[in-house]
């Protein structure tokens, strides 16, 4: 299941990138995401809540960072599961940036989720749309973070 | 399945008073769809409620100034057979025979179906067609709402944590009015691609007095579309008004794609079947 | 984890149990009675094997809290036949060559019982609706369709 | 010739308890102390296993084992290519693959507990599509393909295959150099479920002596036993297999799934273990049929003759071989179809891809190449202006042609079928708008491997036959029944049926590809007959007469020409068993051999001989609604050229039985995956057709005696479902014009043929 977003965004390349890689602050951007532990650099565990429906699922995530080109491209992957319902999640997300002026950033995410278990089977094209929520209120919050701080 | 405990209420009050203790309480009805949900994992209830065992909630009564009053525990079947539907408000007992087979029918009631949120569902179109009203009853009190205004999201309704659904009434209509409900599925009455409900009713001098067209299957819930009357009341119904109104559902479909069709399918079908109930449910009025 | 002592008459012989609301008609059927006639094949609804007659009418015994029964009756397979004389539903199925592999057959006799009983002249179209809800993957359901008609004629002591 | 048995439809000698509803499955069995067994499935397409983490699990109350490849041998099975393991052990190849499994004193214990087990994944790049798969830039699945045990010369010469299958005849350029016109396409078929209503399951124990007994739902008790003896390293001596009835197979329970892991489990735990799968793990981690994706190219002259064909079938086998070579083997051999076609070239391709794997289907590779080439020769028939029927009866073998593989075929049918079924729908007929009709004639084969059987004269003179084919509802009990009755001059009810036990039957190969009418028919015939000698040398001795005089009827054999003197086999059955002459046992063991293929064109052909030729014609008519796409089936028509029916009511039985499941292939079944993950995994979102998605179906019975078959017979199993799929695609052209190359034919594929737009799912056409 594919997500892809392009937004541009009111800074500077360089402070976008320096914001992707603070841990704390990409987790507040997350919908439903209950903050973040810090294993090594490129590693972190994370939680995050959604509702779909009357289903809750409560994803336990480590997301590994693959692949970094500073100020052009960050790769990620996060794995988990909820076990209290038997699902697993795992999404490979891509974020390029290209820079179209001094003061706007273009911003490209891109994200193939696949969820596992019994939250899979609810319906494929109901948890594409909800992702899809997701997607859109993580490119606000960041849009937002970013442009004020 | 996981245990919960199961309390059988003698009133809808200590119904929705449980709901209220207890925040993973779940209504059972019917149980056709909730039970499954349950055996996936996807929701784990801490207690059952059997509405079953509340009196008077599966009654069918005519009321010629406030209309069709129906009981949430009527199962589909009931609907199917129901006389007073069958003259009142066919439409509902078309959809009824739609859904799924006969062991759910026999099983399923009409207030699970609606509860249950499901966006294709059968009967949401045919009760939006018929500008239908739901009764909202909790400790907190009573409220009524149209029944388009009752669905939020993908199997999410208004009902609060402690609300129960304790009847559906359905205005009294026009006489001449004629109606379908058409569904476009897989195999033989499996989930709706794309479900349009429509009523049409006209006067003596033939020009509409009535419409009414739900939409199932098109958005994150079931839809109405809301000004087919401006399109149409008052005037002779002619194709290219029906063909306004078909595109107006068109313009408010919403659709997902998933494994039983793409969006641009479901948005091109949603046009081609609104096209045909509107001229099917306008021959039957005439016929009236 | 509370128990619910509960009446179940079934095959018009009442047993009285000791159950956990969790458990559904067809798991105390099959695993509490040893009724194994009623079948699962999905355990979601969808295909019919678990069919049993509830007051008459064919329900999903694996959607069924067995608690949720609440006096009502109850018909297996197991109960169609008293003792060794086949139900007329049983000899149509044979005769007619509608059973093969046999796991649906149980479900689809109760349904077509259902069928007869509620129109004793039923048409092709009423019965291939009465049988919707069994699936069947090995006959094609043409000669089980055959099979309730004939039965259907029987019944009618037409034949 | 008059028979007593054969040609008649009897009641099936196992309907009652089937009616009655005291037949017994797999998971009505229970086993004092008995515990539960569940498999903990790969969450990854394709990764390497760092580490099992088993603690937790074990703590959980009511776990009693618990076990990953370290704690069995590492034995490795599968039909063709040993590659398979019980449990994964470098890495997992599909989602749903076993990585482990428990036992615990009940099923909610075992669900729990298999959460509870850690696994430290290493995730692999991974290849959903053969196409890809085969480029050298494609993740190797099996690293050490090349040490694996080949029951057959595999070629396994690119990347990711692991059987290539060529059939030459004639000189194919040639060929196309004298066709007046040529038809080319690429079609793709999807994976297929067998959706049998009763899921697979089994159950191990061990008995005092050690020896380890599996009740099994399956197609085959001896492969059963094969299987995990040589996953588990356990000497076949030590293995009792037991069947009880099964609830349909399809090819699907032919092969081994749960069978080892519970034999693992009862040897850790010494206790019965049982694992009944659920619809989910049956729809995401059993044997589907092969997705393939087809190029078809066919030369033909002006007047509609066929002149040459050449195709290419890539076979899609998932993360193991399976029945996958046997597959694209036979697939490719059918794909000429029952046609002369001089010039041939033909080739298979079974590859690996990080998908659950595909097993043995009811065709077994023939519905996918046929949807093809019988497409094909529609589009070559248009062009032409030919009436699809006439190129069909034009090109169709007569007695004497030859098979692929230069074989003689005398019992040929095929034009009767055409006929038959075109006239059955009315094929002249004026038709109504968005109405079309379509036709497919199919050959297939009944004729394969070995049947042995055993016929005893029991010492009241009633009849014991013991042979190991496995009813598994196509009826073969009650036919091989029908078989000895008639050879023996008995009663049905004499007959003892000692079946289903690998302890009480000789050996048989499986209930598959048709085979147990022709191959099981002759068997057990054969051993009718040799019982039967016996019984009229001791009679000959106590009558003092020539064994030419004496005849047999009604358990009795008796002088022809006084027939008061004789003596009943209840006599003879003492006699033998007391007096002299010893238990008479008539036995026999009947391989398919002849006639032998000539295997001059053949490349990597994984089988040995077959025969038994079968053929049919599925005509269907439909109506195609032109703004939402659907659908209607009208009607249908299926005639079978079956040699000689012995039970006719159960033949028809086999062809309405297989042309809903066409119908299903057709229009409505598809395993959809997201990444290699199934996402349809229930029959809610798995549609097989109900009573209601049925047509009236008109079956026809042809005859075309077989010399070489059980009093004329051949096999049907399969063909009914064979055709079913191109002539509901002809059908659909004929009706509004589209082609549709995809299957399944969904509204939404028509609609977007009919405005002329690529669909929403694209796939490049691979030859370029």
């Amino acid at each position: 299941m594919l997500i892809e977003e392009k937004f541009s965004i009111h800074a500077p390349i360089k402070k976008v990138w320096d914001f992707l890689l603070d841990a704390q602050s990409l987790a507040s951007c997350v919908p439903g995401c209950e903050g973040v532990k810090v294993l090594d650099e490129d590693t972190y565990l994370t939680s995050i809540k959604t509702k779909v429906g009357p289903i809750s699922a409560h994803f336990k995530i480590k997301l590994s960072i693959t692949e970094k080109e500073p100020l052009k491209r960050i790769l990620t992957t996060g794995r988990g599961e909820d076990s209290f319902m038997a699902s697993s999640i795992l999404a490979k997300n891509e974020i390029t940036l290209n820079s179209l002026s001094e003061s706007e950033t273009e911003v490209y995410y891109r994200s193939d989720v696949s969820i596992l278990g019994t939250l899979g089977k609810f319906g494929e094209g109901i948890i594409r749309k909800k992702a899809k929520e997701l997607g859109e209120q993580f490119v606000l919050a960041l849009k937002s973070k970013i442009e004020k701080g | 399945m996981k245990y919960f405990e199961y309390i059988e209420p003698k009133d809808l009050a200590e119904a929705s008073q449980i709901l209220n203790e207890y925040p993973e309480a779940k209504i059972l009805a019917g149980g056709a769809s909730l039970v499954v949900l349950i055996k996936n994992n996807l929701i784990q209830p801490s207690h059952l409620v059997n509405i079953k065992t509340i009196p008077g909630l599966d009654q069918l009564r005519w009321d010629s100034k406030e209309g069709l009053k129906i009981g949430p525990l009527n199962r589909h079947r009931d609907i199917f057979e129901s006389p007073l539907i069958r003259q009142h408000c066919p439409i509902l007992s078309e959809a009824a025979s739609k859904i799924s087979s006969p062991p759910i029918r026999n099983m399923g009631t009409i207030g699970g179906n609606i509860c249950h949120g499901e966006p294709a569902a059968d009967f949401p179109p045919a009760l939006i067609a018929l500008g239908a009203k739901l009764r909202l009853f909790s400790t907190k009190g009573e409220r009524i709402v149209a029944v388009e205004e009752f669905f939020v999201d993908f199997y999410e309704t208004i009902l609060s944590k402690t609300e129960i659904l304790s009847e559906i009434i359905i205005p009294p209509l026009p006489s001449r009015i004629g109606g379908t409900y058409i569904k476009l599925d897989k195999t033989n009455n499996s989930i709706a691609i794309v479900g349009v409900a429509a009523l049409i009713g006209v006067d003596e001098k033939g020009n509409c007095n009535y419409v009414g067209v739900g939409l199932g299957g098109v958005a994150p819930t079931p839809l109405k579309v809301k000004n087919a009357g401006e399109i149409l009341l008052g005037k002779k119904v002619e194709e290219d008004l029906i063909e306004k109104v078909a595109k107006e559902a068109q313009l408010i479909a919403n659709p997902i794609t998933n494994i039983y069709a793409s969006d641009r399918y479901r948005k091109e079908m949603v046009y081609v079947l609104t096209k045909r109930a509107l001229k099917e449910a306008f021959s039957k009025a005439l016929m009236i | 984890m509370r128990k619910y002592d509960v009446q179940l008459d079934i095959n018009n012989k009442i047993y009285t149990l000791s159950i956990s609301p969790q458990r559904t008609l067809l798991e105390v059927l099959r695993d509490d009675l040893g009724l194994t006639g009623t079948k699962e094949g999905c355990s979601e609804g969808e295909c019919g094997a678990c069919t049993v007659l509830l007051d008459g009418l064919p329900i999903r015994s694996c959607l069924l809290l067995a608690v949720d029964v609440r006096g009502r009756k109850v018909t297996t397979i197991e109960g169609l036949s008293q003792g060794k004389e086949l139900h007329p539903i049983q000899k149509a199925f044979i005769e007619e060559g509608a059973i093969q592999c046999g796991f649906c057959t149980p479900g689809m006799i109760l349904s077509a019982k259902a069928i007869i009983n509620s129109n004793p002249f039923p048409s092709e179209e009423d019965i291939r609706i009465g049988l919707s809800g069994n699936l069947c993957r090995c006959t094609g359901y043409v000669k089980i369709i055959k099979a309730v008609k004939m039965a259907a004629q029987r019944m009618r002591r037409e034949l | 010739m008059n028979h007593q048995y054969i040609g008649k439809s009897i009641p099936k000698v196992d309907s009652n308890p089937k009616a009655l509803g005291s037949a017994i499955y797999i998971n009505d069995i229970s086993f004092p102390n008995m515990l539960w067994g569940k498999v903990l499935r790969s969450i990854f397409p394709h990764a390497k296993i760092l580490n099992i983490d088993k603690s937790k699990a074990l703590r959980l109350h009511g776990v009693k084992a618990v076990i990953t490849y370290e704690d069995i041998p590492d034995g490795r099975y599968g039909p063709f290519i040993k590659d398979e393991p019980v449990l994964a052990r470098d890495k997992v190849r599909y989602i749903g693959e076993p990585v482990a499994a428990v036992a615990a004193i009940d099923k909610e214990i075992a669900e729990e507990a298999i959460q509870l087990i850690e696994v430290d994944y290493e995730e692999l790049p991974a290849v959903f599509d053969p196409l890809e798969a085969m480029k050298t830039e494609a993740p190797i699945i099996h690293e050490d393909l090349k040490s694996y045990f080949c029951v057959f010369p595999a070629i396994q010469d690119r990347r990711n295959v692991c059987s290539h299958t060529t059939f030459i005849e004639g000189d194919i350029q040639r060929g196309f150099k004298e066709s007046d016109l040529i038809v080319e396409d690429t079609f793709k078929t999807h994976m297929h479920h067998q959706s049998y209503i009763e899921p697979s399951g089994a159950i191990a124990l061990i008995d005092p002596s050690g020896k380890i007994i599996i009740y099994s739902s399956t197609q085959s008790i001896f492969i059963t036993q094969s299987r995990v003896s040589e996953s588990l390293k356990i000497p076949m001596s030590k293995i009792r297999v037991i069947a009880p009835n099964v609830g349909g197979g399809f090819g699907g329970k032919i092969e081994t799934n749960v069978q080892p892991i519970c034999v693992a489990l009862s040897q850790k735990t010494g206790l019965p273990v049982k694992i009944v799968l659920t619809r989910e793990e049956e729809f995401s981690a059993s044997r589907p049929r092969h997705p393939c994706i087809i190029w078809g190219k066919l030369g033909v002259k002006k007047d509609g003759t066929f002149v040459a064909k050449e195709m290419v079938n890539v076979f899609d086998t998932g993360a193991y071989a399976d029945d996958g070579p046997g597959v694209a083997g036979f697939g490719s051999l059918m794909a000429r179809g029952p046609y002369r076609v001089p010039h041939l070239k033909i080739e298979g391709y079974c590859v690996y891809t990080n998908k659950v794997k595909a097993g043995a289907f009811r065709g077994f590779g023939n519905p996918q190449t046929t949807f093809a080439s019988e497409s094909l020769i529609d589009m070559a028939a248009k062009e032409l202006g030919l009436d699809p029927l006439e190129i069909r009866l034009k090109n169709s073998l007569n007695p004497g042609d030859l098979s692929v593989g230069r074989q003689p075929i005398y019992s040929v049918g095929i034009k009767e079928c055409l006929e038959k079924a075109a006239s059955a729908i009315g094929w002249k007929e004026k038709k109504e708008k968005y109405r079309g009709r379509g036709i497919a004639s199919i050959n297939h084969i009944s004729g394969l491997l070995t049947v042995s059987a055993i016929v005893r004269v029991n010492e009241d003179g009633t009849i014991s036959l013991h042979v190991g084919t496995m009813d598994i509802g196509q009826g073969s009990d009650t036919i091989l029944t029908q078989i000895v009755a008639e050879e023996l001059g008995v009663s049905i009810d004499d007959i003892n049926l000692v079946i289903r036990d690998t302890d009480a039957t000789p050996y048989t190969w499986a209930t598959s590809a048709s085979r147990l009418t022709y191959t099981g028919g002759n068997a057990v015939r054969l051993a009718a007959i040799d019982a039967r000698e016996q019984l009229l040398d001791l009679a000959a001795k106590q009558l003092d007469e020539n064994k030419e005089d004496l005849m047999i009827r009604d358990k009795r054999v008796f002088v022809k020409y006084s027939p008061e003197k004789g003596i009943t086999f209840q006599q003879l059955g003492a006699i033998s068993c007391w007096v002299k002459g010893g238990p008479i046992i008539g036995k026999s063991s009947f391989m398919v051999e002849k006639p032998a293929f000539d295997r001059s064109g053949f490349y990597g052909f994984p089988f040995g001989t077959m025969s038994g030729y079968i053929f049919a014609a599925q005509a269907v008519e439909v109506e195609v609604d032109p703004e939402t796409g659907k659908v209607k089936v009208i009607k249908g028509a299926s005639a079978h050229d079956v040699g000689h029916a012995i039970h006719p009511q159960n033949v028809e039985g086999q062809i309405e039985g297989g042309f809903v499941q066409g119908l299903g292939y057709a229009l409505y079944e598809e395993i959809v995956f997201d990444n290699g993950k199934v996402i349809n995994p229930s029959f809610a979102d798995y549609k097989i057709p109900n009573s209601l998605d049925t047509p009236p179906i008109t079956p026809i019975i042809v005859e075309a005696y077989d010399e070489t078959g059980p009093y004329g017979a051949k096999g049907l199993g399969e063909p009914g479902l064979v055709g079913v799929a191109p002539a509901v695609a002809n059908a659909i052209f004929d009706a509004i014009g589209v082609r549709i190359k995809d299957l399944p034919i969904t509204p939404e594929k028509i609609i977007d043929a009919i405005k002329g737009r690529k669909g929403k799912i694209e796939w490049e056409d691979f030859r370029k």
